[in-house]
C-alpha cells in the first residue's frame, strides 16, 4: 500500500532521515518505533507532504512491490487526502476555534462518496465528541481532543491511517477501544494503518508488522511477533 | 552563537562591549561621524568630498529616526509588543524640547512678548499656561524630553499590560493613543499651537541654530545618543531579562507561570523605549526646525514599523539600517523622481519583503539564524499552553 | 568598569521592594487544601465540589477519565482559572485564590503542562536559565550574572533531561518528547515546594519511563509532587495514593490495588482489560 | 420686494380665474428689448424686469427664466458663424470652452459658441429665490397633488397680504388634506406674524414646521399677552416633540455614521480578522470601488442611478480582482509571517495612491448623487432623515447579512476558519489552501470595493480616500473582537452612535478624541474586545 | 551667479494629502517656465524648473527648502500651500536668503523679507465677502465654520471681532471647528439647519479646508439648505475643489476669491486656453492660487529685469512696487509689506462647476500683513523698504517688533 524507498530529508542543515525504506503492507497495521527525536513524526510528515524530502520516493497504491503506484512526492498536501490518507498528527492539530462538529466536518470534502453527513459511526466510537458537538474544539481536554483528531482522520474513510502516537493522553479504556477499532476497520475494511507508538504493549496488541528507527534510519523490522527483547534493548533503551 | 554562554556571566552593561555586534556597529557610526566631521570641517566649500551643512543636518535626522527605529524594534523585536504609537513618544520628546526651544526666543518673536511664544500674542493668551513654566531652563526642559513621554508609556503601559491587553489589541490601542494626541494637539486650545505647532527657533543651550557649528554639534549629539541608546537596548537585549522578554514575547502565559511578572517586564522595557523615542524626537525638533502634531500621525507610527521590518526586526541594527535606508530613498526619491516615487518605495517595501524575509540585515553575514521572524502573538490566534 | 558594575548593582538595595516571601506554613501537615471547589464554563460543571489534600512531601497519582476536570485543577491551583466557588490553600497561610500566576509561581509551585510549552525562540539551556529559581523582578533580571555554581546546576538539569547535547539549539525544533522532558527540566530548576505535572511521560518509551518514575520519587519526600498520567504502567510503579476523579469530582481516593479494583473506576476509567 | 408682490397679485388672479396662463406670444423686437433690459440691469432693476417678462404673457417667459434662474441665458457679444452679436441665447452645455446654445427666441438649436463670445446675464441668490417664489405659486394649480404640496409647504412664511385672499380661495377649493392642512398653516403663519391673531395660534400648535415655530417664538415676545401666552403654551407641545425628534436624530445620525464604519472595517474583518493579513491596501480595496463608481458614471453618462447600481457588482469585482493580484503577488508569499504582510501591503497602498494620481488624476472626482438618492425622506416635519444615508444604512446591513451566510453557512466559510487556524493540518484534511486564501482575499477585499461604491456617495473620490478609513477601520475590527463578524457590526454602530452622542456637547474633534479615549478604556476591560474569543482555546 | 539658466524652485506637495490642492501649482510653473522659454527667457537666460516633492509632510518641507536652496541653488522658490508648511519652510529662507513665493490665501500675521504673499490676506478675501453678506443679502446670523488650524482660527478671530464692531450679537454667531478630513457633518449640517431656523437670515462662512468640503456639501444638500435659505461663503473652494464635487445642489452657494475663471477677461481666456493645452484636458480649470503663482511669476520676471540680475538683495529690492496684469483684467503690485493688491470678487456655484461673480470691489484691495482687528497685531505695519525694513514696524512703541537686532543694524 504504501512505499517508502531511500527517503532523505533534511532541517536546514540538519539531516534528520537517511535513506530510509520502509513498507506498509495493505491491510495491515505497521508500527515505527524509537526513541524520542530519532524522525518518527517527521517520517509521518514527509508521507503526508507537511515535509519536503530531498530524495527518495513515496510509492502509494499498487501492489507488493509497489507497482502501479503513485508517487506521493510529487502530490501536494492537499492532494493527499483525497487520495484517501487519513493523518492523525502528535499534538492533536485540532483546529481550537471551531466548534467540534465543525472540525469533524472539515474532512468532508475529502470524501470519495462526496457526502455532506459527519458518519454516525464516529459518533459511537466516541460519544463524547457527540455530546460536545458545540462545544470549541481548543476548549476540549487534552484527551478529548485526541480523540476529536482521530474522529476527525475517520470521517475522510482513509485507506490509510497515519497514527502519531494515538493513544497519548487517553484514558486506558479508550485506548484500548481505539486498538480494537483499529483492528475492526482493518478487518471489515481492509484499512491499511501506519501507526507510531511507543508503548510496547498497545503495539504487540494491536500490530502487525513494526519497524524501529534510530537517528533517522531504519534499523530493523518485521513481523510484532520477531520483536525481541533484545531489539527493544538495543535501540529503544537509552 | 554569539549569545555564548560564557557571556551570561557578564554584568548586564559591559557585556554589549564584548559582542561583536555592538563592536562594529559602533565602530561603523563613530567613524561615520568622524568622517563627516571632517569632511565638513576641513574641506573646502567647492570641494566635491565637502558635506554641506545641509547634508550634515539631514545626516543628524536621519539618526534621529535611526534611535526612534531601535526603539521601536526594542519593545516589538524583543518583546513583541507592536506599537503603532511610538510616534507619540517621539512627538512628545519633540515636544518638550520644541516648548525649550519657543522659550528661548524671549523677545525676538513677531510680536516681541518677552514671555509668549508668538501663537498665543496671536490668539489672544493673557498669559503662559502652567505647564509652558519651567520649559525656559534647559535642565528642566531635557528631564521632561524624558519624562513626558515616560511618563505617559509607564500609565499608558501599566494600565494596558495589568490588564493583559495584547497582540493586535496592544497595537491598535496604541494606535487610538497617538491619534487622540494628534488631535488633542491640533487643537489650538490645548496651548501647542495647534497645527502649525512649534517653529521659528533661534538658539538652543546659547548657541544660534543657523550656524554650521551647532548643526554639527547637534549632528554629533545625535550620533552619540545613538550609540548610546544601542547599547542600553543591546544591554538589555543581552542580559537575561532579555531572555525574559523573549519568553513574553513566544509564551506570555508560560513566562507568568515560572514566576515572572510579565506586565513589569514590558511595563519596563515599553517605558525605557519611550524615553528612547522621546530623546530621538528632542534631537530631531531642533534640526529640522519645526514640531507640530503630524509627528502623532498614526501613518507616521506605522512607518516607524515599516523601517524595522525592512531592515530586519529583532536584530536592533537592521532597525537602524531600516530607518536610514528608507529616509534616505525618500530624500533621494523625492528630489529625482518626484512624481513617481511612491512608486519607487513602494516596490521597495514589497520586494524586500517578499525576497528578504529577515530584511536587509539578513543579508549582512553573521546574521544570526536564531533570530525568529515570525510572532504568533500579533495574529490573534496564539496557541499555547493550552490544556 | 568597576564603577560601573557597582552601579548597576545599586538596584540591589532596594530592599523594600522585596516581598516579604513567608515561608510556607506546612505546621499542620498538608502542603495543598482544596476545599468545595466549583468551577463551570457556559453552565457546564468542569470541576464539581472537589476535595483533595496533598501532604508535604507526598507522591500523589491523580488519573481519572478525559475530561474529569484533571487539567482544569491544575489551572486553578496555579492562578490560570479562578474557581466559582471554593477555597484553595496553599500551606496553612496562603490563599491561592487571592494570587496571581507569577506570585504562586514564586510561593513555589511549578507545573508541566499537558501539552508541553517551552519558549521556542530560546535555546534549550536558556530555557533552564530563565526557570531556574532566582530574584525574578525586574531590575534584579536585568543585572543578573551568571556564576559557576547556576552553570552547574542546569548543566547537571541538562544531564538528567538528556539535552546536554541540543543545548544551544533553539527549543522550538526539539520533537515531541524532547519538550517534554525539556518542561520537566524547567521544573527542576524552579526548585518548587509543590511540582503539578500533567500527563509526564506521554510519548516517552518504556525505558524514559522508568527515568522518569525514577526522578519523580527521588523528588518526592523534599517536595511535593502531583502527577496527572493515563498511563497505568507508569502510575503503578510511581505511586502511592491515587485519586481518582471523575466529572470535576472525587470518585476513589487509595492505594493503587484499590483503586484499579474499584468497580466504579474500572466502568469509567480502567476498562475490563486493565 | 413690492415689485415682487405685485407680479405675486397678478400671477394669482391669473390663476384663479383662468384654467392657466394666457398664451400670448410678444412680439420678437418686444421680446429681445426686454432680454437686452435684463442683461444690461444692475441686480437692483432685475427684479422689476423679471416682473415685465413673466407678465408679458409671452409663452416663452417661463423657459427664459428659467433659464435666467439657472444663469444659462446668454448674450452673443460678437458675431460668429452661428449667430450674430446681441442674439440672446440660452445654454444648452456649458462645460467646456465652447459651448451649445439655442436661440432665446426661436428655441432652436443653433450650434456652438466660443465662452469668450458668450455673456451670461448675472443672477444672484436673491433674485433666484423671486424667482422660485414665482414658480411656485404656478405650481399651486398643477394637476399633481405632490407637486401642489410641495408648492403649498414652500409658500410658509412667505405669505403675504397680495396672496392671502386668493390663497384662501384656493384652499377651500383644495380636495386633498396634506395639500389643504399646508395652506392653511401657510395662512396661519402669515396671521401669527402679520395680524397678532390669537386663533390661529391654535393652528399652529404642534407645527414641526421652522417658520411657524418662528412665527410662535416672536408671537411669545409680543405684547400682547393673550397672544404671547398662547404662543407660548404653543411651543410646550412643539418643544417636547423637538426633543423627541432630536434624539431620534442623534439616533439616526449615529447609526448612519456607524454603518459607514461598518462598511469600511466589514472587509477588513475578513481579510484581518479572519485571515490574519495586516492588510494596510484595505483602504485602497475601498478606494478602487469609489473609483470604480465614478467611471461607471462616466461610461453611463446621464444614467448616474442606473451607473451606481451597477457600480455594486463592478465595484465589487474590480476590488476583488486588485485582492487576488495582491494575493497572488506578495501575500501568499508570506504565509506564517503575518506582521510582515504589514510591510509589503503598505508599499502596495501607497503604490495604488500614487497609481490613481498618475493615471487619473491627483484631484478628486466627481461623482454623482442619483435623484433617488438625494434628499430626504421626511418623518415628520421637524425629522428629516437624508436618504443617501438610508440607504447607506440598509446597504451595510446587506452586505453584512451577506458575508455573515457567506462565513456561516457555506463551505468557504469553514475552510477559511480552519485554514487560518492550522493550515498545515487543513491542508492535510484535503482542503485546497490556496483557494481558499484566494477566495477569501478576494472576498474581503471585493467587500471593501463595495464599501468604496457607498462611500462615493457621501465623501470625496480621490487618491487619499484609502487613508481616511484605513485606521477607523482597523479600530472598529478590533474593538468588535478579531475574527468575529458580529463584533465588528456592533463595534460600528456603537462607535458611531457614541460619537454623535457626545458631538453636541463636546464638538467634533473632541467628541473624536473621546471615542478613542473610550477606546482605549474599553479594551483595558475587555483586553480581546467586545466578542472576545472565549475559553481556553484563545487564552493560551 | 549671473550666468547659466535661473534655476526655480517648485516646492509643492505631489503627493500625501495635500497633493489634491498643490500637484496642480507644480504643473502651472512649469507651464509658465516653458511659456517664457519660449519667449526666450529673461534677458537671454533660460529658466530651470527643480521640482521636488515635499510629500505633504511638514518637516520634510523645510528640508527640501533646504535642498533646494543649498543644494540645488535654485535663485527663487514658489510653492507651499497650507499655512504650517510655509511655517516649516520660513526660517530656512529666511537662514539661507532665498526668495520664496506663496500663493495660497492666509491667515496674515507674517511678513518676512524674504518671502512674497502673491494669495489673498484676510482682509482682500473674508472682510469683503462678509460686508457683502452683510450689506447686500441682509445677513444677520454668523455661522462661522472652520477646519481646526490656524488659518480659519484666525480668520474666524478676525472676523468675530468685526462682526461684533458692526453690531452683531455674541449669540447671532455660532463658531464651529472640525477636525482634518471631517467626513460625518450629519449633526453640524443639522445644527447649522436649527441655528437659521430662528427667523433671521443665516449664512455660513466657510473656512473648512480641502477634502472636509465634499461631504460638507452633501450634507447640506442632503439635508436640504438650500443657498436662497442659508448661503455658505466659501475661501477654501474654488474651481478645483468643485470639479471633485457634484454641484448641482450647491448652485448659489458662495466664494470669496481674487480671480475665478468665469472671469470675463482676455488675459483670462488666453491664460485658460493655455492651461488646457497644457493639460491637455479640456476639462482643466483653472483657480486663484493659479492666478496667484501667475502673478507671482510675472513679477519675479519684472523684478530680475528691473534689477538686472538674480541676486536675491538685488530681486527683493526692485520687486517692491512691481505691476503686472493680473488674470481679472487689472493690474496687481508688490506692496512694501511683501503683499499684493487684488480686486476682491464674490461668485455664486454654477450647476458647471463654474462661480458667476455677483460682487466685487470697486477697486483692488492692498494686502494687510497685520490685522487690524487682532489686538496683538492691530499697531504692526510691515515695510521692506529702507529706512524703516521691518516686518513687524509697532507704530505705537516706534519699534521694529521682535526683529529688535534688525532694527539696531
Ligand atoms: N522544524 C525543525 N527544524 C529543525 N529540526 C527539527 C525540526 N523539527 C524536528 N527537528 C528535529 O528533528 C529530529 C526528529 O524529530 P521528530 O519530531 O521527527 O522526532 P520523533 O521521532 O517524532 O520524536 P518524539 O518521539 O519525541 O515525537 C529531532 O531531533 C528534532 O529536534
Ligand atoms: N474553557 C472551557 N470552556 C468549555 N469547556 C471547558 C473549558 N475548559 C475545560 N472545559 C471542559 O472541562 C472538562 C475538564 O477538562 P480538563 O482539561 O480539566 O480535563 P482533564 O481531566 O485534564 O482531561 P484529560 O485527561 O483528557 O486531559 C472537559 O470536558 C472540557 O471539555
Ligand atoms: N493658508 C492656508 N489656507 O492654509
Ligand atoms: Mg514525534
Ligand atoms: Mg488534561
Amino acid at each position: 500500500m504504501l512505499k517508502i524507498e531511500k527517503l532523505n530529508q533534511f532541517y536546514g542543515e540538519s539531516h534528520t532521515l537517511w535513506d530510509l525504506d520502509l513498507d506498509v503492507p495493505k491491510g495491515q497495521c505497521t508500527c515505527v518505533m524509537g526513541r524520542n527525536g530519532v524522525g518518527k513524526t517527521t517520517l509521518m510528515k514527509c508521507v503526508m507532504g507537511e515535509e519536503l524530502v530531498k530524495d527518495g520516493r513515496i510509492i502509494y497504491g499498487g501492489d507488493e512491490s509497489g507497482a502501479g503506484g503513485e508517487d506521493l512526492t510529487r502530490r501536494r498536501l492537499e492532494d493527499r487526502a483525497a487520495l484517501g490518507i487519513g493523518y492523525v498528527p502528535q499534538g492533536r492539530q485540532i483546529f481550537p476555534l471551531l466548534t467540534v462538529e465543525e472540525n469533524l466536518r472539515v474532512g468532508l470534502a475529502a470524501r470519495a462518496d462526496g457526502s455532506k453527513q459527519i458518519p454516525e459511526r464516529i459518533y459511537e466510537l466516541f460519544p463524547v465528541l457527540k455530546e460536545m458537538k458545540n462545544r470549541r474544539g481548543g476548549d476540549l481536554s487534552g484527551g478529548q481532543q485526541q480523540q476529536l483528531a482521530i474522529g476527525r482522520a475517520l470521517v475522510i474513510e482513509p485507506k490509510l491511517l497515519i497514527l502519531d502516537e494515538p493513544g497519548e493522553g487517553i484514558q486506558p479504556n479508550i485506548v484500548a477501544q481505539i486498538g480494537e477499532v483499529i483492528r475492526r476497520l482493518i478487518e471489515e475494511d481492509n484499512l491499511t494503518v501506519l501507526l507510531v507508538e511507543q508503548k510496547l504493549p498497545f503495539a504487540r496488541k494491536y500490530a502487525d508488522k513494526f519497524a524501529i528507527m534510530d537517528r533517522g534510519r531504519r534499523v530493523a523490522e518485521g513481523d510484532i511477533a520477531e520483536l525481541s527483547d533484545e531489539l527493544i534493548k538495543q535501540h529503544l533503551t537509552v | 552563537m554569539s549569545t555564548t554562554n560564557t557571556s551570561y556571566s557578564q554584568s548586564w552593561l559591559t557585556r554589549p562591549f564584548t559582542e561583536r555586534s555592538t563592536q562594529i556597529f559602533l565602530g561603523v557610526l563613530f567613524a561615520a561621524m568622524a568622517v563627516v566631521t571632517f569632511l565638513h570641517v576641513a574641506m573646502p566649500q567647492d570641494s566635491a568630498l565637502y558635506v554641506s551643512s545641509y547634508t550634515v543636518t539631514l545626516l543628524g535626522k536621519y539618526l534621529c529616526y535611526a534611535l526612534l527605529a531601535v526603539a521601536v524594534d526594542l519593545v516589538w523585536g524583543y518583546l513583541g509588543i507592536l506599537s503603532l504609537g511610538h510616534g507619540a513618544f517621539f512627538a512628545l520628546g519633540g515636544y518638550a524640547m520644541g516648548m525649550y526651544l519657543m522659550r528661548q526666543i524671549g523677545d525676538r518673536g513677531v510680536y516681541g512678548d518677552p514671555v509668549l511664544p508668538d501663537f498665543m500674542v496671536f490668539l489672544n493668551w493673557e498669559s503662559l499656561p502652567w505647564y509652558w513654566h519651567g520649559f525656559d531652563m534647559a535642565w528642566f526642559a531635557f528631564v521632561m524630553v524624558l519624562l513626558a513621554p515616560g511618563i505617559l508609556a509607564l500609565v499608558f503601559g501599566f494600565l494596558a499590560f495589568r490588564s493583559r491587553v495584547t497582540g493586535v489589541y496592544l497595537s491598535i490601542i496604541t494606535q487610538a493613543l497617538t491619534f487622540a494626541l494628534m488631535l488633542a494637539f491640533f487643537r489650538n486650545e490645548m496651548g501647542f499651537g495647534g497645527n502649525n505647532g512649534l517653529t521659528d527657533f533661534k538658539d538652543i543651550l546659547g548657541f544660534d541654530l543657523r550656524t554650521d557649528a551647532t548643526r554639527l554639534g547637534l549632528f554629533l549629539a545625535t550620533g552619540v545618543a545613538l550609540a548610546i541608546g544601542y547599547v542600553i537596548c543591546r544591554a538589555i537585549v543581552g542580559s537575561k531579562l532579555g531572555r525574559v522578554s523573549v519568553a513574553c514575547r513566544d509564551a506570555e502565559a508560560r513566562t507568568r507561570f515560572i514566576g515572572y511578572r510579565v506586565e513589569r517586564v514590558q511595563l519596563f522595557v515599553f517605558v525605557v523605549s519611550a524615553m528612547l523615542a522621546g530623546v530621538a524626537g528632542s534631537l530631531y525638533v531642533p534640526q529640522v526646525g519645526i514640531i507640530n502634531p503630524s509627528e502623532f500621525s498614526p501613518l507616521f507610527s506605522i512607518e516607524i514599523v515599516v523601517w524595522v521590518a525592512l531592515g530586519g526586526r529583532a536584530t536592533l541594527y537592521g532597525a537602524v539600517i531600516g530607518a536610514l535606508i528608507v529616509n534616505y530613498a525618500k530624500t533621494v526619491f523625492t528630489g529625482v523622481m518626484p512624481d513617481a516615487w511612491l512608486f519607487a518605495l513602494g516596490a521597495l517595501f514589497v520586494l524586500v519583503t517578499v525576497f528578504l524575509p529577515k530584511g536587509i540585515a539578513g543579508l549582512l553575514p553573521g546574521f544570526r539564524k536564531k533570530q525568529q521572524d515570525d510572532d504568533p502573538k500579533t495574529t490573534g490566534t496564539e496557541r499555547e499552553a493550552t490544556a | 568598569m568597576s564603577i560601573m558594575t557597582e552601579l548597576t548593582q545599586r538596584d540591589r538595595v532596594f530592599d523594600f521592594l522585596t516581598p516579604t516571601a513567608s515561608p510556607v506554613d506546612v505546621r499542620h501537615g498538608p502542603i495543598l487544601y482544596l476545599e468545595d471547589v466549583t468551577v463551570s464554563f457556559d453552565g457546564f460543571k468542569a470541576i464539581n465540589n472537589l476535595n483533595l489534600t496533598i501532604d508535604d512531601g507526598e507522591l500523589r497519582c491523580i488519573i481519572g477519565p478525559n475530561g474529569a476536570g484533571k487539567t482544569t485543577m491544575m489551572d486553578i491551583i496555579t492562578g490560570k482559572t479562578r474557581p466559582d466557588v471554593g477555597s484553595v490553600w496553599f500551606g496553612s497561610r496562603h490563599n491561592l485564590l487571592t494570587m496571581n500566576e507569577p506570585d504562586i509561581a514564586s510561593l513555589g509551585i511549578g507545573r508541566k503542562f499537558q501539552k508541553p510549552t517551552v519558549f521556542e525562540a530560546l535555546t534549550v539551556f536558556e530555557n533552564l536559565e530563565l526557570a531556574m529559581a532566582a530574584d525574578k523582578r525586574v531590575l534584579p533580571t536585568l543585572t543578573a550574572r551568571m556564576n559557576g555554581e547556576t552553570k552547574d546546576r542546569i548543566e547537571e538539569v541538562l544531564g538528567t533531561i538528556g539535552l546536554t547535547e541540543l543545548r544551544n539549539r533553539e527549543a522550538g525544533i526539539l520533537s515531541h518528547g524532547q519538550k517534554q522532558w525539556l518542561e520537566i527540566g524547567m521544573l527542576l530548576m524552579q526548585k518548587p515546594r509543590l511540582l503539578l505535572v500533567d500527563e509526564p511521560v506521554a510519548g516517552m518509551t518504556e525505558q524514559e519511563m522508568e527515568r522518569t518514575a525514577e526522578l519523580l520519587t527521588s523528588l518526592a519526600g523534599k517536595q511535593s509532587v502531583v502527577v496527572v498520567e493515563h498511563d497505568m504502567g507508569f502510575v503503578r510503579s510511581i505511586a502511592r495514593t491515587v485519586t481518582v476523579l471523575h466529572q470535576g469530582s472525587v470518585l476513589a481516593e487509595g492505594s493503587m490495588d484499590q483503586v484499579s479494583n474499584d468497580p466504579k473506576v474500572i466502568e469509567v476509567y480502567l476498562g475490563e482489560g486493565a | 420686494m413690492s415689485i415682487t408682490r405685485s407680479l405675486k397679485q397678478l400671477l394669482m388672479a391669473c390663476l384663479l380665474t383662468l384654467p392657466a396662463l394666457v398664451h400670448a406670444q410678444a412680439s420678437d423686437e418686444q421680446a429681445q428689448s426686454l432680454l437686452k433690459q435684463l442683461a444690461d440691469a444692475s441686480y437692483a432693476e432685475k427684479g422689476r424686469i423679471i416682473n415685465d417678462i413673466a407678465g408679458s404673457g409671452d409663452e416663452r417667459a417661463r423657459q427664459w427664466l428659467e433659464a435666467f434662474a439657472d444663469g444659462k441665458l446668454a448674450r452673443v457679444e460678437e458675431d460668429t458663424d452661428v449667430a450674430p452679436a446681441d442674439t440672446f441665447v440660452i445654454v444648452l452645455e456649458n462645460r467646456g470652452r465652447d459651448w451649445t446654445v439655442a436661440d432665446a427666441l426661436t428655441g432652436d438649436e443653433i450650434g456652438e459658441i466660443s465662452r469668450r463670445n458668450l455673456d451670461s446675464i448675472r443672477i444672484n441668490n436673491a433674485l433666484r429665490g423671486e424667482l422660485d417664489g414665482i414658480l411656485s405659486v404656478i405650481d399651486l394649480k398643477v394637476d399633481d397633488p405632490e407637486q401642489r404640496l410641495a408648492a403649498a409647504r414652500g409658500l410658509r412664511g412667505s405669505v403675504d397680504d397680495a396672496m392671502v385672499e386668493n390663497l384662501s380661495e384656493l384652499m377651500a377649493e383644495e380636495e386633498n388634506n396634506s395639500v389643504k392642512a399646508a395652506l392653511e398653516e401657510a395662512i396661519a403663519i402669515y396671521r401669527v406674524e402679520e395680524l397678532g391673531d390669537v386663533d390661529a395660534v391654535e393652528t399652529l400648535s404642534g407645527s414641526l414646521n421652522s417658520q411657524a415655530r418662528a412665527a410662535l417664538n416672536a408671537a411669545s415676545r409680543s405684547d400682547d399677552a393673550a397672544l404671547a401666552k398662547a404662543a407660548k403654551e404653543a411651543m410646550v407641545s412643539i418643544e417636547q416633540k423637538l426633543k423627541m425628534n432630536r434624539a431620534a436624530e442623534t439616533l439616526y445620525f449615529g447609526l448612519s455614521l456607524g454603518s459607514v464604519l461598518v462598511l469600511a472595517a466589514i472587509g477588513l474583518a475578513i481579510t484581518f480578522g479572519v485571515m490574519g493579513v495586516i492588510n494596510m491596501a484595505h483602504g485602497e480595496l475601498i478606494m478602487l470601488g469609489a473609483y470604480t463608481t465614478w467611471g461607471m458614471q462616466q461610461l453611463l453618462p446621464g444614467q448616474p442611478g442606473l451607473a451606481l447600481i451597477l457600480s455594486i457588482p463592478a465595484g465589487f469585482l474590480v476590488a476583488a480582482l486588485a485582492g487576488i493580484a495582491i494575493e497572488r503577488s506578495v501575500i501568499q508569499f508570506l504565509k506564517g509571517r503575518p506582521l510582515e504582510t504589514l510591510l509589503a501591503t503598505f508599499g502596495i497602498s501607497l503604490i495604488l495612491q500614487q497609481l490613481v494620481r498618475t493615471v487619473i488624476s491627483p484631484l478628486n472626482r466627481t461623482v454623482i448623487t442619483p435623484e433617488w438618492m438625494s434628499g430626504s425622506f421626511m418623518v415628520n416635519e421637524g425629522l428629516f432623515l437624508t436618504l443617501n444615508r438610508l440607504y447607506i444604512i440598509g446597504f451595510s446591513l446587506v452586505v453584512f447579512a451577506g458575508l455573515m451566510l457567506i462565513m456561516r453557512k457555506t463551505r468557504l466559510g469553514l475552510e477559511v476558519r480552519a485554514v487560518t487556524q492550522n493550515r498545515a493540518m487543513a491542508r492535510s484534511m484535503g482542503i485546497k489552501a490556496t483557494r481558499v486564501d484566494i477566495m477569501t482575499f478576494a472576498l474581503g477585499s471585493g467587500v471593501a470595493g463595495l464599501a468604496g461604491v457607498a462611500l462615493s456617495q457621501i465623501t470625496n473620490v480621490g487618491p487619499n480616500l484609502g487613508q481616511n478609513y484605513i485606521i477607523d477601520s482597523f479600530m472598529v475590527v478590533v474593538f468588535g473582537g478579531v475574527g468575529n463578524l458580529w463584533g465588528t457590526l456592533v463595534a460600528g454602530l456603537s462607535l458611531g452612535t457614541i460619537n454623535q452622542l457626545l458631538e453636541p456637547w463636546a464638538g467634533a474633534v473632541l467628541a473624536k478624541i473621546l471615542v478613542l479615549v473610550f477606546i482605549i478604556l474599553f479594551i483595558q476591560k475587555r483586553p480581546r474586545g467586545l466578542f472576545p474569543q472565549k475559553g481556553r482555546a484563545a487564552e493560551g | 551667479a549671473d550666468e547659466g539658466p535661473i534655476k526655480v524652485g517648485i516646492l509643492h506637495s505631489l503627493s500625501g494629502t495635500m497633493a489634491i490642492s498643490e500637484s496642480t501649482l507644480k504643473d502651472t510653473m512649469l507651464m509658465l517656465i516653458e511659456k517664457q522659454n519660449a519667449e526666450g527667457g529673461v534677458m537671454g537666460r533660460q529658466l530651470e524648473p527643480v521640482v521636488v516633492d515635499p510629500a505633504s509632510n511638514w518637516p520634510l518641507f523645510a528640508e527640501k527648502a533646504r535642498e533646494l536652496l543649498a543644494k540645488e541653488k535654485v535663485d527663487v522658490i514658489f510653492g507651499n500651500w497650507t499655512s504650517v508648511s510655509r511655517k516649516s519652510v520660513l526660517p530656512v529662507v529666511e537662514e539661507l536668503n532665498g526668495l520664496l513665493f506663496y500663493p495660497v490665501q492666509y491667515e496674515g500675521e507674517e511678513s518676512s523679507e524674504n518671502v512674497f504673499y502673491t494669495g489673498a490676506a484676510p482682509n482682500q478675501q473674508a472682510i469683503p465677502a462678509v460686508d457683502y453678506l452683510m450689506n447686500e443679502v441682509g445677513v444677520k446670523r454668523w455661522v462661522l465654520a472652520g477646519t481646526d488650524y490656524v488659518y480659519p482660527r484666525t480668520t474666524n478671530k478676525i472676523l468675530e471681532t468685526y462682526l461684533k464692531d458692526h453690531g452683531v450679537a455674541q449669540e447671532d454667531i455660532m463658531i464651529n471647528y472640525t477636525p482634518f478630513g471631517h467626513s460625518n457633518w450629519q449633526s453640524i449640517v443639522s445644527d447649522i439647519k436649527k441655528f437659521g431656523s430662528a427667523g433671521k437670515k443665516t449664512a455660513v462662512v466657510s473656512t473648512i479646508n480641502g477634502d472636509a468640503n465634499v461631504p460638507f456639501y452633501r450634507e447640506l444638500a442632503n439635508q436640504g439648505i438650500d443657498a436662497a435659505d442659508i448661503p455658505v461663503v466659501a475661501f477654501s473652494v474654488g474651481e478645483q475643489e468643485l470639479s471633485g464635487i457634484d454641484t448641482g445642489p450647491l448652485v448659489g452657494h458662495l466664494a470669496a476669491w481674487n480671480y475665478f475663471m468665469s472671469v470675463d477677461a482676455d488675459a483670462n481666456y488666453d491664460f485658460i486656453d493655455q492651461w488646457i493645452e497644457y493639460t491637455g484636458k479640456e476639462d482643466a480649470v483653472t483657480n486663484d492660487p493659479m492666478e496667484a503663482h501667475y502673478i507671482g511669476f510675472n513679477m519675479y520676471i519684472e523684478a530680475v529685469k528691473k534689477a538686472g540680475t538674480t541676486d536675491v538683495d538685488a530681486v527683493k529690492d526692485a520687486i517692491i512696487g512691481v505691476s503686472v496684469p493680473n488674470l481679472t483684467g487689472g493690474y496687481a503690485t508688490m506692496m512694501p509689506n511683501h503683499h499684493i493688491t487684488k480686486p476682491v470678487l464674490i461668485g455664486e456655484i454654477q450647476d458647471n462647476g463654474q462661480f458667476s461673480v455677483v460682487w466685487q470691489t470697486p477697486s483692488t484691495v492692498a494686502g494687510d500683513a497685520w490685522s487690524d482687528f487682532l489686538p496683538g497685531s492691530k499697531d504692526l505695519i510691515s515695510d521692506w523698504r529702507k529706512p524703516l525694513f521691518c516686518g513687524n514696524y509697532n507704530v505705537v512703541e516706534k519699534t521694529c517688533g521682535g526683529k529688535a537686532e534688525v532694527a539696531a543694524q
